[in-house]
């Protein structure tokens, strides 16, 4: 009879109740328990999860590396990198919204209450709110948003006033407007559908807010238009700015140089690593896509 | 207590499991306490300043992924200056991976890489994404014997040489680098492949080639370090698809003296802990008071070799 | 209505799927109808009757199979008697494989194999099986050469090349059997691979050696059809981890004419017609008329090679 | 945006109610739908796979060979050969009683009702039930008992009795016994723990059976010290017999060479395929192992 040796990868990740032989660690692996993933529009999902309380460190713009379960048989080979959309401290629980794209998500959107999930993080460097900001203006779009909605919760824990622009299709896919609005956020809602997302709505609203002294700083994540006009009204009002980036990945650690995107730092174009040195970078410094 | 401490040459390393090279660095202190290591192993270092290659650098395969980094880098200055000293404050034994265009400049780069924290320089002949053609120098082994001669002059650091699975034949450059001095063979780098879009025909890397890393590819990396350690004296590392502690059994099996670990790590970042806990309690479980018992342990003397006879054994 | 069918010299296939060597007999016709196949391919026939290697012939791996059969067969005369006439009933071409010690022996065995129910002769320079160093012939330039050379002069059949993925230049290797005389080139043959059991330290294959089979290495291959592609003017047939219609089409993208498949028929046995009807609904649905427009289509002529500029783009 | 190809592995494989573009085919690739699979024992689980009418024409010793599922996330890469443990037409299902082993059992372990089964088959040769026979002696032990177990249905169709000799480790273990006797078989319990099981306990037995006339046949699997006592005994009182015999695989067809085992073949060692040449063999062929 032929030996078997364990043929399930190995890990130490973390489970719920352990206790951690290397409780200096800044990142954790950890198998969380799914508590629930449902969809919120016919392309997203949203998951929460139960996890180690070391893994609620995480805050806005931060993300988790993904071992996303297999959705038809055949492994998925890489993590996936996900914002962290809620941290819900008093529950012990993490919260991701993603669109279903490929293999890894489709796979994770198959996950349901009391599963295992594999994650890694918090990682990189996220948001982060300067003292004197006493507003700030966030705009966002599509999956960027699930980035910027953790933002809603870091600036009502430091009294900062948010307007959340939330560009979309169409009404029914818009995301995040509760969650903004439940923490006290004011929200726009522009879409296609009546026109009201078109870059020269959008920059109409951004004045308006400056002229109003709501717009101490401008963060956003997902359109490279919207990318564009943030820098532009940026640098013509000098209202700082952040933007989360995006880029594939392997390690989430800074190790493998696979997550490289072009920034412009003191009028030199060079490469920084999303997964370390973002994924939250100065907005004026962003190439764009 | 199973003594898990192997010796590489002068070196010793409290247990065979190591990073490779390129997918390791010293952040991964974050997740991980890389006292704990065999090795710190640091991504191979060029001597200037590199952008590396275009992205996209990694695309899912069937079964992994291939990757085409490119070697970038800050250059030697910046890594002397700044990253030694990261690792320096581990105690684990640090390996320097080096690679340069020639091979003047490999020797140069070596021997200035020759600092006290530096404990071991590797050499890294076999980057399949510096050029075209599957790799550099460990792709012959007239190049890799004067490559490693040049270096072997040069530096009195442990010399590692990483060689390449995309090469014919690797008993033949294994020993033609053994003959010019190397301390070790690591064996092997990523294999030379090509992942092409069929939705718009485009190759998926950058940089057109990249280098295939998968578990998938283990018995072929197995049967070299098996080949080799027939071939040759001096220690190998066995680098290729290990995920689990059975893995580092294996390559030990076959000759390797220890291991090199990529993916696995970025799959689970704490996999190389689980590996090292897992080795020690699977020597626990079977009486292996050293590890090094395991070394070239393979029973392949006694294998039976008339077909009619095996064909009437047991399954 | 999409054109499936492709030209290989002489020869015509009703479309660019076909069974790998030693991965299929007239027997799948119990399962599929042979008739629908582009070309049908025998197992490796030798001159003698032979036994193959020792059992256990075939062991999992972590991502796919090794196996060493040893080209078992009941010899030429068998084959020429009956087997020839039952792949002989139906009509896509019969490609015959050969293999031999000597290159006498090749050139004499493929011309007694050239009659009129044979279509194609297929010489497997290439089985890793055979002998411990990874292969035969194709493991060396001028071997291939001469070897081809030797069988080109006894036989007027297409005379197909299969080439090893063991060659550490195959693009020279390529280039001799294009020059000695092939009229296709089939690429690639098996990994020469080794699996050590941890349970009982022995070789998992009664060989101890055998070949790796596995769509992890897809890629791997990939990259050596289109290395050659862009060396040689005669076709080439991909072999290696063609699982789904998307490969097949990566494999004409990189400038294979065809393809031959081993894998995915021991794995769903139905494989090749719903790879073939595959192919055809995702040309139609890209209004591909003649399956042949894939042929080195690969959009490689304008990439982006800045790496800054690169790093700006979309993901 | 990527386009995702077809990441599932392509089968033309047959569904329930599905037309067959290939009707002339002896072998299918089916979808079979599970309909239960529960444990007998400890070991062995019975599972009951509701199929397309083409995989009904399997009979006893025949095997089909099963796609497992993942046990654990990792591919399991190829099939699994397993005799028909029964086949209900009325039903329209094929059945398997299997040992949970390694990766593909344990990974088939894990099918529930409802679920996608994909199966090859029917394949090789299985027992042959000559004119002429009036009784037969089946013989098993362990897994051996599924693949000689539907020799109660041919035996019963054909009016032909079968004593069945059930040979394990202790009476809780014993399988197949229930359908043997509904079959209208007589059974003959043998086990470890009172020694019953001993060869020279089966040999009593055997010879027993022989001399009252009921013995115009043996059938074995399972086990190659009850191979040998019945090659022995049927050796001596000219008792022709049949044995289904086990090896690795990889095609199933006959194609690959892979699950080759020795036998004697007028007076000369040979070697053969056991998914085509057999499963089921000549007893007095077989070498044993
Ligand atoms: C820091 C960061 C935070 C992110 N946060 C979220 C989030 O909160 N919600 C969410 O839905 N998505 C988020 N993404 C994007 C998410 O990582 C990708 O959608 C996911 O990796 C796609 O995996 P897949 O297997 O489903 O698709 P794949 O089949 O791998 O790819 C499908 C498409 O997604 C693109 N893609 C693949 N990997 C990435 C990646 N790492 N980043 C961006 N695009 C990618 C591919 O180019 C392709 O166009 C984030 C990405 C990063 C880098
Ligand atoms: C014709 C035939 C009919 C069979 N019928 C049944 C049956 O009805 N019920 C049943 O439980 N089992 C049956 N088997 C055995 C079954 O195929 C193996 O138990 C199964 O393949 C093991 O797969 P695994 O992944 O669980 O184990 P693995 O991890 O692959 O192996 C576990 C153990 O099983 C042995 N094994 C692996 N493959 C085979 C094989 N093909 N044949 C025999 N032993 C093998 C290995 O050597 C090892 O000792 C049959 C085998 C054959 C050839
Ligand atoms: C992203 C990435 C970057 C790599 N960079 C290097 C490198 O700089 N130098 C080197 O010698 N090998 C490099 N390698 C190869 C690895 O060191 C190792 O040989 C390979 O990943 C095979 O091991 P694995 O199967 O455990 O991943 C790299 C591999 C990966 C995946
Ligand atoms: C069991 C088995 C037997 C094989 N026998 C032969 C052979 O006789 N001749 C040959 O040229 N190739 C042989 N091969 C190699 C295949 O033809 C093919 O090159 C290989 O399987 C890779 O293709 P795949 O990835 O589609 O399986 C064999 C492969 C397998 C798995
Ligand atoms: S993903 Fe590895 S450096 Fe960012
Ligand atoms: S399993 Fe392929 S010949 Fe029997």
């Amino acid at each position: 009879m032929s030996f078997e040796p364990s043929d399930k990868y190995t890990d130490s990740a973390l489970r719920i109740g352990d206790t951690d032989p290397y409780p200096q660690r800044l990142v954790g692996e950890f198998i969380g328990t799914v508590v629930s993933n449902d969809w919120v529009n016919p392309e997203y999902k949203h998951l929460i999860l139960k996890v180690h309380p070391h893994a609620l460190k995480a805050y806005a713009g931060q993300m988790f590396h993904l071992l996303c379960p297999s959705p038809d048989g055949a492994e998925v080979w890489m993590r996936r990198p996900m914002s962290v959309y809620r941290v819900d401290r008093t529950e012990g629980q993490v919260e991701f919204l993603y669109k279903t794209e490929g293999r890894g998500t489709r796979g994770m959107a198959k996950l349901g209450p009391g599963d295992d999930f594999n994650i890694a993080g918090p990682l990189g460097h996220g948001f982060k709110l300067e003292p004197g900001w006493k507003n700030i203006v966030v705009l966002g779009r599509g999956v960027g948003l699930a980035t910027l909605a953790p933002l809603s919760q870091l600036a009502a824990e430091h009294g900062v006033g948010v307007t959340a622009i939330l560009s979309a299709r169409n009404p029914d896919v818009v995301m995040s407007k509760e969650l903004f609005e439940e923490l006290g956020a004011k929200t726009i809602t522009v879409v296609d559908t009546d026109n009201s997302s078109a870059v020269e709505n959008v920059e109409t609203i951004l004045e308006d807010l400056i002229a109003k002294g709501k717009a101490d700083a401008f963060f956003t994540c997902g359109s490279n238009r919207l990318l564009k006009l943030m820098q532009r009204l940026g640098e013509k009002h000098h209202v700082p700015g952040q933007v989360a980036m995006e880029q594939i990945m392997v390690c989430g650690f800074g190790a493998c140089y696979v997550c490289m995107r072009t920034f412009k730092v003191d009028g030199k174009l060079t490469l920084k690593r999303v997964c370390r040195d973002g994924p939250v970078f100065n907005m004026q410094e962003a190439v764009g896509w | 207590m199973v003594d898990l401490s192997v010796k590489i040459g002068a070196i010793t390393l409290q247990n065979p499991v190591q990073p490779a090279s390129g997918a390791f660095s010293w952040e991964y202190n974050d997740v991980i306490d890389l006292n704990r290591l065999g090795a710190l192993v640091a991504k191979t270092i060029c001597r200037e300043p590199r952008l590396g290659n275009p992205t996209p650098r990694m695309a899912e395969t069937e079964a992994g992924i291939i990757q085409s980094i490119g070697l970038p880098g800050k250059g030697i200055e910046y890594f002397l200056d700044h990253i030694v000293p990261e690792y320096a404050k581990f105690k684990p034994p640090l390996v320097v991976s080096v690679n340069a265009e020639t091979i003047e400049d490999f020797a140069a780069l070596a021997e200035e890489l020759s600092v006290p924290d530096v404990d071991v320089i590797e050499a890294n002949i076999s980057c399949p994404t510096r050029n075209q053609t599957g790799g550099n120098f460990a792709m012959h082994e007239d190049y890799t014997r004067d490559c490693i001669r040049a270096i072997r002059a040069k530096t009195t650091k442990p010399l590692w040489v990483k060689l390449s699975p995309n090469a014919g034949d690797i008993v033949s450059i294994a020993k033609a680098a053994e003959e010019a001095g190397a301390d070790c063979l690591v064996i092997a780098n990523t294999f030379l492949s090509l992942k092409i879009r069929t939705d718009n025909f485009r190759p998926a890397l950058g940089n057109k080639f990249g280098g295939l890393v998968s578990p998938a590819l283990k018995p072929i990396v197995l049967r070299m370090v098996y080949q080799v350690a027939k071939a040759v004296k001096i220690p190998i590392i066995g680098i290729g698809g290990v995920t689990k502690a059975e893995d580092v059994v294996e390559y030990m099996l076959a000759g390797a003296t220890a291991v090199g670990i990529g993916y696995a790590g970025f799959r689970n970042p704490t996999a190389l802990i689980t590996i090292i806990d897992d080795l020690e309690a699977w020597c626990n479980e079977r009486g292996i008071k050293k590890v090094t018992e395991l070394i070239g342990a393979v029973r392949d003397d006694d294998m039976e070799m008339d077909t009619l006879v095996a064909a009437s054994a047991g399954v």
